[in-house]
């Protein structure tokens, strides 16, 4: 039980019924700053936010952030993580799903389940080079088409490639 | 004959944009049938700089995210990194932060009914919202020494003391604003030209504007009664009591009124704060050379142009390990192309106008 | 009632003609408007305007070449060196190169300087013909007024 | 060829022309420096004031730059209508001030000197009717460029035209049918000794003839063939030097012709306000001309002060405007003058 999540009820509620629901492809989960975060395995995303949005009624997605742990992660860690800042109105809670790509994994799109998904995915793929499988159109939205590589790696370098675009 | 729809291509030099923003529309003579826009055009590759820039170094470069509303960036990334490191603010601090952002918030409003008008037609309207604004950048350029690139925050307070000249300098130009919003109000609200190009145009339900992440004057435009600044309190917003205008007709005119009522409500707080402003340091101390230990944080504010979040990501180091910003223009923009379904193509300038997105924030 | 009232408002062009008298008013209001190059506002005192080094009294640069404002810049727009002079506890800056395209004028440095060597100016006319004079060397470094303007572009002094 | 007839016969006419063709030039200088003044005044500017005294030499200076801008014209542009559409703009609204009466006829020495270049009966229909011609340079000029912009620019203006050429029809008809004849000086002659002037008189009609006017001139609320925000600068985006300059002045031209219109029709060209009462007798010194001038700077004032204050139409509702509106109004406004005619 994760400590100080009992003076929030309605995110208790929710830790409860997704640990109920989808007890086994839970990785973890923290509750710091006031934030509740819970990593999840790669392919239970779709459901897992699909419930969220139709049972729990977290019908907004206000952000996907896309991470590169290539110095961070230390031994064994995915090389990308993907979170997925949720929340809900009019309760106002807020929800983190956290989930960890390998280089080349490809995620399926949630842009089925929230609308908002849309552009948010296509720059992490622009920036960081995560495929979405199921994506209306997987286009780079910030660099020119004919760009080669992504520039928000960790190993692409500050001043950008000499011959690049 | 076949039916051939015309391809128009909107920008990114185009008098209306708002910077450079490319907008591809399919238009079968003058009806909207799709509109894509295409941004990149400003992408400074910021969230690769502030990976490899300390945080007090991060500050001055979110003034130029939302360069209409510069004030109100710096306040989201200082208050997310003082949320990481637990940092304990003074209230004096706290109370001269809102004011600033209440300020910064008018004037972004301010920008934005007057870009609307002009691009609807009243070019007047432009000139006066910018003579109002014109006082509020001397407020600024008087506390600061910035006009646009404010860079008034600092993680920890704020930079100066708000001695006596600038509060009476704040009071003086408050006295003055209403008079002249009337007038706006005057030229716009009943005038029969504008109702008719603003009512009923580029509507969106309250469940399509939640679905797409629709945030700000726009979403509460809709009837969805979402300000993070009463739900969400954040810097002792809580103190002070204003309300939030919520309409329902979720068009182009709603959004205007929204926002001309936003900015009485933010004159309401900042005459509040000034007279409850607390004595005190007005800024915590804060090593130069900051270091933070390893955590992560998402913490969003209410910008003039929506729902603003910073997601930061220490590493120990004094650098940090990744900052993403949430931008509310880069959703917004998402839902143009629902509002603009079978509307004609001169509205598309009036939606994007009542969108009031901003360039700098969306590319980054 | 109001049925009528909005129709007769909207026959007689009652909300045009209330426009107009606003415009008409501020027809005859006074122009906030001034002419540049005659009259200039004075920029307020905390302005930030070009950085400039200072002296102190005994006409001794303040700077101690701590390199403080070069580590804090976000942009590095300084490239400073220093010697310390035998018997002295101070250094002095040999080279204080300042780049003024760089220069986003965020005012970190001027708080971070240690012996308030560096602080804003309230100088804002910075044109100059070609980007040599950008680069500001040490000496430079403490031009104000006409000899700044003469340094820039040394054009017309207006 | 005695001295008299080669002074009558060729002179005066020749000069008459040449201050014709000043006349609407000059009316266009005053009026992008009036236009440019206003508009700043009305918004808390200043407005030029550095060319010559309080910016008078502006309108010149701008000339003078247009006239050495390089004139481009497009690789895929049809050359021919290209070019020929500005000059179709500016000497169809030029033409039409021939007809038009600008002062009071005087004796000098035996010789009747009017103010206008030729009076024909027919001269409202000439007026009208070449003010319409100007449209096709419109249209030319937004097809050939070849481009997307200048096309909507150019369909727009076409349908927005022809939908207010027959309010000005109507309304026009109700003047012609108190002065039952259609020669301009006629009607300024009716409205002389006596006569309620036809603005007071007929006030339905002067208000739809001087709105239906600012949408033929494509003027402030009306201006959607060169919306600046939409269509960049609609029909004449292509168009840089000269010919641009053509449209300008083709455009206040087109303003002048139909502010003199509104003037002769409605408010009594060159008289002074009060022609007969004994009382006024004395405004009688101030010549024709400059009442006329007068008269004409109010209203030039007027579209100026419109176009700082009101947002722009739709393009829907301004076809609408003038279907539903003011077609069925200006109709009803005919009969309803005629029935009162016979009735009292």
């Amino acid at each position: 039980m994760l400590d100080g999540l009992a003076e929030f009820p309605r995110l208790l509620r929710v830790y409860d019924f997704l640990t109920g629901k989808f007890g086994g492809s839970i990785l973890g989960s923290s509750f710091e700053k006031k934030e509740l975060a819970i990593k999840m395995k790669r392919e239970d995303l779709l459901p897992v936010l699909a419930t969220l949005r139709h049972e729990l009624g977290f019908n907004a997605l206000a952000d996907v952030i896309g991470l590169d742990n290539l110095r961070s992660a230390g031994d064994g860690g995915a090389r990308f993580s993907l979170l997925y800042q949720l929340y809900e109105f009019p309760g106002f809670a807020r929800l983190r799903i956290v989930v960890d790509v390998a280089e080349g994994e490809e995620v399926d799109s949630v842009t089925s389940v929230y609308k908002s998904a849309n552009w948010a995915e296509r720059e992490i793929f622009d920036l960081l080079g995560i495929r979405f499988a199921g994506h209306p159109d997987l286009r780079r939205i910030y660099m020119p088409e004919d760009f080669e590589g992504h520039p928000l790696r960790k190993d692409f370098p500050l001043e950008g490639k000499p011959d690049g675009v | 004959m076949a039916f051939k729809e015309l391809e128009l291509n909107m920008g990114p030099q185009h008098p209306s944009t708002h910077g450079v923003l490319r907008l591809k529309l399919a238009v079968d003579n003058e009806v909207v049938l799709s509109i894509e826009p295409i941004i990149g055009y400003l992408h400074r590759g910021m969230e690769k700089l502030w990976e490899n820039l300390t945080y007090p170094q991060i500050v001055p470069l979110t003034d130029r995210l939302d360069y209409l509303a510069a004030v109100s960036n710096n306040l989201a990334y200082v208050l997310a990194v003082e949320k990481l490191m637990d940092l304990e603010i003074p209230k004096r601090a706290q109370y001269i932060r809102v004011i600033l952002a209440e300020l910064q918030r008018l004037a972004s409003h301010l920008a934005a009914v007057g870009f609307m008008a002009n691009d609807i037609g009243a070019m007047s309207v432009l000139l006066y919202c910018f003579q109002i604004r014109e006082g509020i950048l001397d407020i600024f350029e008087n506390y600061t020494g910035g006009r646009l690139t404010v860079h008034g925050m600092r993680i920890g307070g704020v930079p100066f003391d708000l001695d006596e000249k600038v509060t009476a300098m704040i009071r003086k130009t408050l006295a003055g604003i209403p008079e002249k919003i009337r007038d706006i109000e005057g030229l716009l609200n009943e005038n029969r030209i504008w109702k008719h190009r603003t009512k009923g145009i580029g509507l969106i339900s309250p469940e399509d504007a939640l679905a797409r992440g629709l945030t700000g004057p726009a979403l509460r435009a809709t009837g969805v009664a979402w300000d993070i600044r009463k739900n969400i309190p954040y810097c002792s917003y809580e103190d002070f009591d204003f309300d939030v205008p919520v309409l329902k007709g979720g068009d182009v005119y709603d959004r205007y009124i929204v926002r001309m009522e936003e900015m009485r409500q933010s004159m309401r707080i900042i005459e509040q704060a000034l007279e409850k402003l607390p004595p005190g340091i007005f800024r915590a101390t804060v090593p130069h050379s900051l270091k933070i230990p390893v955590g992560e944080v998402f913490f969003t504010i209410e910008a003039p142009k929506g729902e603003l979040g910073f997601y930061i990501k220490s590493n120990g180091t004094d650098k940090p390990e990744r900052v993403k910003m949430k931008s509310p223009s880069f959703i917004n923009l998402q839902s143009l192309e629902l509002m603009c379904k079978g509307n004609l193509f001169s509205d598309v300038v009036g939606i994007l106008g009542s969108l009031d997105i901003v360039l700098g924030e969306i590319d980054k | 009632m109001s049925k009528t009232r909005s129709f007769l408002r909207k026959f007689l062009l009652i909300d045009i003609f209330q426009g107009l008298l606003i415009t008409l008013k501020y027809y005859f209001s006074s122009k906030v408007t001034i002419q540049y190059p005659e009259e200039v506002q004075p920029p307020p005192e905390r302005f930030k305007g070009l950085l400039r080094l200072y002296r102190d009294e005994a006409g001794e640069p303040l700077c101690i070449a701590c390199k403080a404002c070069q580590r804090i810049c976000p942009t590095d727009c300084f490239d400073i060196e220093g010697e310390r002079r035998e018997g002295a506890r101070r250094m002095w800056p040999t080279r204080f190169n300042w780049k003024l395209d760089r220069c986003t004028s965020c005012g970190l440095c001027v708080e971070v300087c240690p012996t308030d060597a560096i602080r804003h100016s309230d100088a804002f006319r910075m044109t100059s013909l070609s980007r040599g004079p950008l680069l500001f060397h040490h000496p430079e470094m403490y031009l104000t007024g006409e000899e700044l303007q003469k340094y820039f572009c040394g054009g017309c002094l207006r | 060829m005695t001295a008299q007839t080669l002074l009558f016969e060729l002179l005066i006419p020749v000069a008459k022309i040449i201050a014709v063709i000043l006349y609407p030039m000059i009316m266009v200088i005053v009026m992008i420096w009036l236009e440019r003044r206003v508009v700043a005044w009305i918004q808390g500017r200043v407005g030029p004031n550095r060319v010559g005294f309080q910016g008078i030499l502006q309108p010149t200076a701008d000339a003078l730059k247009l006239f050495f801008k390089e004139d481009i014209i497009q690789r895929e542009a049809d050359a021919f209508l290209f070019n020929i559409s500005p000059h179709l703009v500016m000497f169809s609204s030029l033409l039409a001030f021939c007809f038009v009466p600008l002062g009071e006829s005087f004796r000098i020495g035996g010789y009747t000197l009017n103010l206008w270049v030729a009076s024909s009966p027919v001269g409202l229909l000439l007026v009208l009717g070449l003010s319409a011609v100007g449209v096709f340079g419109i249209i030319f000029g937004g097809w050939a460029s070849n481009s997307k912009y200048p096309l909507m620019g150019a369909l727009r203006s076409v349908v927005q035209v022809l939908s207010y050429e027959i309010p000005i029809g109507l309304t026009v008809l109700t003047v012609v049918f108190f002065s039952r004849s259609i020669d301009l000086v006629e009607i300024v002659n009716h409205q002389q000794h006596g006569k309620i002037w036809f603005g007071f008189m007929l006030p339905v009609s002067f208000i739809v003839f001087w709105i239906s006017g600012i949408a033929e001139t494509n003027r402030a609320p009306f201006d959607l063939p060169e919306a600046e925000s939409e269509l960049v600068a609609g029909y004449h985006t292509e168009y840089s030097g000269m010919k641009f300059a053509y449209f300008y002045i083709a455009e206040y031209t087109h303003m002048v012709l139909v502010s003199s219109l509104v003037v002769i029709l409605f408010f009594g060209g060159w008289l002074p306000p009060f022609p007969n009462a004994r009382f006024f007798s004395f405004l009688h010194w101030i010549p024709g001309f400059v009442w006329y001038l007068i008269k004409i700077m109010f209203f030039l004032y007027v579209y100026v002060w419109i176009r700082a204050t009101l947002p722009r139409y739709r393009f829907d509702a301004l076809i609408k405007l003038a279907w539903k509106w003011f077609v069925p109004l200006s109709m009803a406004n005919f009969f309803v003058v005629v029935a009162l005619k016979y009735l009292l």
